[in-house]
């Protein structure tokens, strides 16, 4: 039940984009076609358990320790090192997909980098540091943070490619009628307030 | 076998337009044409090549004599609809909508006839290749829609097997009854004309699927039917039932592959009107230079079907209907769903000019260029499935690759989807747009691979 | 130029100049089918659930819907008035008048003016114009100015009043929906009303979801038997003006049906799912809702599975994903019902659904003819 | 220990850890990768236009760098920047000049007769489809804008019925080229002013039935200036490969009896005057 909370929470009712909103930066800028905000979604996820797993581990373990009887504190490091941790993973996922997937790298483009300073990333290892969550609990919270991201940017590419067709004043067309549209996937989310 | 519970075949998707139209003309018996002053004859009716015109300006012609000589595959000969002079090779208003090179004939009132061809009476002892050269000669062509040369349909490609000739009696498009017509004044012709076809192409399953409006042609071609071997199936009512896969599908349930052809599924599918025609080419030994024409539209006088010859101008045709008792706001040449509008009633008619017809402004379509309010009714319409309404939107926001994607180059353009939507989009024009783009790239790029 | 001018004397035949013939493609001829008279026959059938709404709810639903209806069709105009659009050709295809009306439907009777003005603004620009109007609208514009006012203006929006036959005090059940009984003394937890002041009432629903709280196996018993279905079913229960009556709003269903506008399988699967869903959680677990006959006839079930989980613009193409749309909202809807903090989702679940409208186009297309299920190009 | 020891060590230490880790996936998974595409693209307008004839400028980069194209294949750049990128890369600029779009075609709603009915979607290529368009010319503007849609500058504006280029946003990617069905519109040096503004090879008589506007071949411009003009048919054009190109003192003294010859500035504010007056 715990993890259902946990999961649903992460996904619906706490979504990342849509309620707290954090990590708008890749969910406007590479929502325009639903294949890049596929594999933009694919990196966050991958990023965002990667980092939760990791953060939460230093937070337990290197922040809050003890040495011969002496327990530490370092916990004003955290911000520090948590976008150390943070910047070094998506270095290397970088290197990895230049490699891998070079037309995902090219879609991407700037907005992989991005997730070094995006918000989501570094919220999600706060969140999981406020909470105290164990490191499982964090792994498992920051996948389906990422999830909830994945949805969140699914539909709304979907939306943004159908929006593309459609007829706006010229006063609205792009950005703006996206983030109209933003604003109204996020009322349809309020729905699932108090699911968990 | 009584008719009321005999099975009516159909397909999947398409419309129920009104029936209003048909019956306008479909219980008047076809009338002769008087004999004009002036005929244009035009040289290319068909996609292929134009046939090489080899009479000059002055020169004296009899009827039926040669006047252009097929050239190439796809193009058939032309012949003089009647005996005069060639008074030049002139550009008309062409059915498409642009000037067309046409050969100018002036009659000179005798008729006078040569004898072209010998009749060929005992055509079931004779070598199927001495009729197919006789299809040829005589200039036969598909008279139901795209005037494809019959030659070229009768030729089945090597390594397809056909063992089933289906003929179009469906005469789905509203207004017109010129194969109704047909069928019920002389069965004899057609059902002759589709067992010299079946005898061409060594078939002895032959088809005649005709729509349950027209029960009278049905049950006259029932009365002969069975000397010839010939099956008659009627068909539901229901549009585009006269369309080659849909017909196929309906009649022997096989479903021709996306951008196969009938010969794909051991299928060859002629016109009614053709078969009529190619059994005069033999028996008689008579070249295609008339045809029956269905002249209507509420605006008419008397509307009514008539028999034309080949390069009689429109304007005569609506003549011999005694002229019009309201204002036409469109003359269409062919059937009102796929036809096409012209603007000169100095268009001739051409051996696939099924129709000729005149609407008011009330009755003819207006289309509008709003958005789409995706009813859906379009989809439901569509006989090959297409979601149409999403198409012509892709379409319209300039993205032909995501149409393709969606099978685009699959319609038929048959306007179901234009005739059922309620925001009168002009869909099948935008579709048609759309595949003419993508011909052409994809030309472009083959273009390119060989290069 | 006129299409008189220019006539042509051939062969004494009145004909127009051949230039002044129109020029189109193919088809040259088309159905009867019309926007605007597709707009006209929701509006008819909307009309049954909206006499109903004036019948229980008295003159301040009529208010209401007067305003709706006015506010949305002015809210139109001036959209068209400022983006240059034609003003007139705009508010004839009548579909801000459906969404007036609907809109009206939507709200708690007795709303002051403003609510609907906000809802009609919400609803005809951010909902429709903004996406260039009729057709390019992904949310229904309806569910956006009602979502949007239940969280802007919470307290107004779940204002209930009683329905016409509530306020007796041989309505069934009168305690339970936070009515007075006027057989009983006032108490301070009772205070009668004074005299022009609004009598509220809860939901069925709204009650539910405090009863949830309470102890005992059968804790929803006295809002949740046949006696109360009967009242539910007829119309008396607390709601939006549009959603308390089934009787209209399937009378309303059926004209749709009949008009051939709605595809029957998504009302029917709608309330299905909920009704399946709801009767296997309550049949495994009592305690935590109520029977689906509850969960079918009261919120506004009914009203969004007839009319907005059915909008042309906004749900899917195909049959299959219609299908699909409408569990889609039935799940949602029931998981908000049950486990959310608010006691009614169907709103919610729809404009989640609409949102989801274009995956669903994408994958659930109808295979076009002569394609097989292997051989896909 | 103070804590701020601590605190420097496990920042070392996490630091070293992670750069090593970097280190050893940079050098499992190194693509090679010409560092100079990106400073090309960097140069590059980033318009996407696709006038180079790659797809896009990123592709366009590539080719540059790879030595495919010459810098001054990107009709969008200036000179001083086809000039940055080839001084940035060491390579010759290459010879050639900035191109302009022209839409050769002066039949407005006014010139032209509206001969036809035309009911159906708004677009060129679905309109010439239909019976040639709305327009009596089979040659001319349509006037439904696919150029003007097709344009991503938006330097091309549809003014009764009639596309006219402004000259001053127009980067000559020739988009329009591409986009229109009637292949009217041209591009032309970017330093010439006059223009013939019709594409009509139709005989003198029935262009003039036709349209106000059109060249009618009548040759005065050919014979005042020969080095400058020619005329094949019933169709003037320029010589743009002309050592000299005909400026608006050349076009005074034709005085062109159909204005189909006009400067620029004279065909741009002919039409505009028409439209203004038209609002009156």
């Amino acid at each position: 039940m715990k993890y259902l909370e946990l999961t649903v929470g992460a996904v619906l009712v706490y979504n990342f984009v849509l309620s707290r909103f954090l990590g708008i930066c890749p969910f406007l800028g590479v929502s325009k076609r639903v294949s890049t905000a596929m594999g933009m979604s694919g990196a966050v996820v991958f990023v965002m358990t990667l980092a939760s797993a990791i953060t939460a581990a230093i937070y337990r373990y290197l922040l809050h320790f003890s040495l011969g009887g002496v327990s530490y504190d370092l916990g004003f490091l955290q911000v520090l090192l948590f976008i150390l941790v943070i910047a070094a993973l998506v270095q290397i996922i970088e290197t990895v997909l230049q490699k891998l997937s070079p037309s995902l790298y090219q879609a991407l483009g700037i907005y992989l980098p991005l997730i070094t300073t995006n918000c989501a990333v570094l919220g999600v290892a706060t969140l999981n540091a406020k909470a105290n969550y164990s490191v499982l609990d964090a792994t498992i919270f920051g996948c389906f943070s990422g999830i909830g991201f994945a949805l969140a940017i699914l539909l709304f590419s979907s939306l943004r490619e159908k929006l593309e067709l459609a007829t706006p004043p010229k006063a609205f067309e792009g950005t703006p009628i996206a983030l109209v549209t933003a604003g109204i996937l996020a009322m349809a989310f309020c729905g699932f307030a108090g699911l968990c | 076998m009584n008719k009321s519970s005999r099975k009516v075949m159909s397909f999947t998707g398409g419309i129920h337009p009104v029936s209003a139209g048909k019956k306008l003309t479909n219980t008047q018996a076809v009338h002769t044409a008087p004999l004009l002053e002036r005929y244009t004859v035009l040289v290319q009716e068909n996609a292929g090549k134009a046939p090489e015109v080899i009479v000059k300006p002055g020169d004296k012609v009899l009827k039926y004599q040669l006047l252009a000589q097929a050239s190439g595959f796809v193009s058939a000969n032309l012949h003089s609809p009647t005996s005069g002079e060639v008074a030049g090779i002139v550009e008309v208003p062409g059915p498409m909508g642009v000037p067309a090179l046409a050969i100018d004939i002036r009659a000179d009132g005798e008729d006078r006839e040569t004898d072209p061809f010998e009749p060929i009476p005992d055509w079931r002892s004779t070598d199927p290749k001495v009729l197919l050269d006789r299809v040829s000669d005589a200039g036969l062509v598909g008279m139901g829609g795209a005037s494809f040369p019959t030659r070229v349909k009768l030729s089945i490609p090597p390594g397809k097997k056909v063992d089933t000739l289906i003929l179009n009696g469906a005469e789905c498009e509203p207004y017109l009854s010129a194969d109704h017509r047909l069928m019920l004044e002389s069965p004899c012709r057609v059902l002759e004309g589709a067992a010299i076809i079946g005898h061409i192409l060594g078939i002895d399953k032959i088809y005649i699927g005709i729509e349950i409006n027209k029960h009278d042609a049905i049950a006259e071609l029932e009365r002969f039917s069975e000397d010839y071997g010939i099956k008659i199936v009627p068909l539901q009512v229901q549009y585009p039932q006269g369309s080659e896969k849909q017909l196929i599908h309906a009649i022997v349930n096989r479903i021709v592959p996306p951008g196969g052809l009938p010969a794909d599924v051991g299928c060859v599918v002629q016109n009614v009107g053709t078969a009529a025609a190619l059994s005069d080419a033999v028996t008689l030994g008579i070249p295609l230079v008339e045809r029956i024409v269905t002249v209507s539209g509420k605006v008419l006088k008397d509307p009514g079907n008539w028999k034309l010859r080949i390069g009689t101008p429109v304007i005569k045709a609506i003549e011999f209907c005694g002229g019009v008792t309201d204002e036409p706001s469109k003359l269409i040449l062919g059937g009102p769903m796929m036809g096409f509008a012209q603007n000169s009633y100095e268009v001739p008619v051409a051996k696939n000019t099924s129709g000729v017809l005149l609407f008011s402004r009330r009755r003819a379509l207006n289309y509008r260029s709003g958005s789409c309010i995706r009813c859906g009714r379009c989809v439901q319409g569509c006989p090959m499935g297409l979601c149409t309404c999403l198409l012509a939107t892709a379409i319209e926001g300039g993205r032909i690759d995501l149409a393709e994607q969606n099978h685009v180059m699959d319609c038929l353009e048959c306007g179901s989807c234009a005739y059922v939507c309620p925001a009168h989009r002009p869909l099948v024009q935008t579709l048609r747009l759309a595949k003419a783009e993508i011909r052409r790239q994809r030309a472009a790029a083959k273009a390119k691979a060989e290069k | 130029m006129s299409l008189f001018t220019n006539k042509k004397e051939n062969g004494g035949i009145r004909l127009p100049d051949a230039k002044n013939l129109v020029l189109s493609s193919s088809p040259h001829l088309s159905s009867s089918a019309d926007e605007s008279r597709i707009m006209i026959y929701v509006i008819i059938s909307l009309l049954p659930a909206a006499a109903a709404g004036i019948w229980f709810f008295g003159a301040p639903a009529l208010r209401v819907i007067l305003y709706s209806l006015v506010f949305c069709i002015l809210a139109e105009a001036v959209w068209c008035f400022i983006a240059g659009k034609p003003v007139w050709r705009t508010i004839s295809d009548c579909s801000a008048a459906v969404t007036g009306l609907l809109l009206a439907l939507n709200l708690p009777p007795g709303v002051p003016f403003y609510v609907p003005l906000i809802g009609a603004i919400l609803a005809i620009w951010l909902g429709k114009q903004i996406y260039g109007g009729l057709g390019n609208n992904p949310f229904n514009p309806v569910l956006v100015g009602r979502v949007g006012l239940l969280i802007a203006l919470p307290a107004l929006m779940t204002t209930w009043t009683p329905a016409r036959g509530m306020e007796d005090a041989s309505y069934p059940q009168h305690h339970a929906f936070g009515l007075t009984d006027p057989s009983k003394p006032v108490t301070k937890a009772t205070p009668q009303k004074a005299e022009g002041e609004l009598v509220t009432c809860a939901t069925p629903l709204g009650v539910a979801s405090t009863a949830v709280a309470k102890p005992g196996k059968y804790r929803f018993r006295k809002i949740d038997n046949p006696k109360m279905w009967k009242q539910y079913f007829i119309g008396r229960q607390g709601g939006c003006i549009g959603e308390t009556c089934a009787p209209a709003l399937l009378l309303g269903g059926i004209l749709l049906v009949l008009f051939n506008l709605i595809n029957w399988r998504v009302p029917l699967y709608f309330a299905g799912t909920v009704g399946v869903l709801t009767a296997i959680i309550h049949y495994f677990a009592p305690q935590v809702t109520p029977t689906p006959i509850f969960h079918l006839l009261t919120g506004g079930l009914l009203l969004g599975a007839i009319f907005m989980a059915t909008d042309m613009v906004t749900s899917p193409i195909s049959g299959t994903g219609c299908v699909i749309f409408a569990i889609g909202c039935g799940v949602i809807t029931t998981v908000i019902r049950i486990w959310g903090n608010y006691p009614e989702g169907v709103s919610f679940s729809i404009l989640f659904m609409n949102a989801l409208v274009p995956l669903i186009d994408r994958w659930f297309v109808k295979r076009p003819f002569g394609y097989t299920r292997r051989k896909e190009v | 220990m103070s804590n701020l020891v601590i605190a420097a060590l496990v920042m070392g230490v996490l630091a070293l850890v992670l750069g090593t880790a970097i280190g050893i996936f940079v050098k499992f998974f190194k693509v090679k990768s010409d560092p100079r595409v990106e400073l090309v693209l960097e140069l590059l307008p980033g318009a996407n236009c696709g006038g180079c004839g790659c797809a896009g400028c990123a592709d366009f980069a590539k080719a540059v760098a790879s030595g495919r194209l010459k810098p001054n294949g990107c009709p969008v750049s200036s000179q001083e920047q086809v000039n940055a990128i080839a001084f940035a890369l060491g390579v010759d600029p290459g010879e050639g000049f900035a191109r302009r779009a022209v839409v050769c075609c002066s039949g407005d709603k006014f010139q032209t007769q509206m001969r036809k009915f035309y009911n159906g979607a708004i677009d060129c290529a679905a309109a010439s489809m239909i019976g040639g368009g709305p327009k009596g010319c089979r040659y001319g503007c349509i006037g439904m804008g696919n150029c003007a849609h097709a344009c991503p500058f938006g330097a091309i504006e549809v003014i009764n019925s009639l596309a006219v280029v402004h000259q001053e946003l127009c980067v000559g990617c020739g988009k329009c080229v591409a986009a229109c069905p009637r292949g009217i519109i041209k591009l032309v040096p970017a330093d010439s002013t006059a223009h013939v503004y019709c594409s009509s090879p139709e005989k003198g008589a029935v262009k003039r039935s036709l349209c106000h506007g059109g060249c009618i071949g009548c040759g005065k411009c050919e014979r005042a200036f020969p080095d400058s003009f020619t005329k094949t048919g019933f169709l003037a054009s320029v010589k743009y490969d002309a050592a000299k190109l005909p400026g608006a003192e050349e076009i005074q003294t034709i005085k062109c009896p159909t204005g189909a010859l006009a400067t620029e500035v004279d065909h741009y504010a002919g039409e505009k005057a028409v439209r203004e007056g038209e609002k009156k």
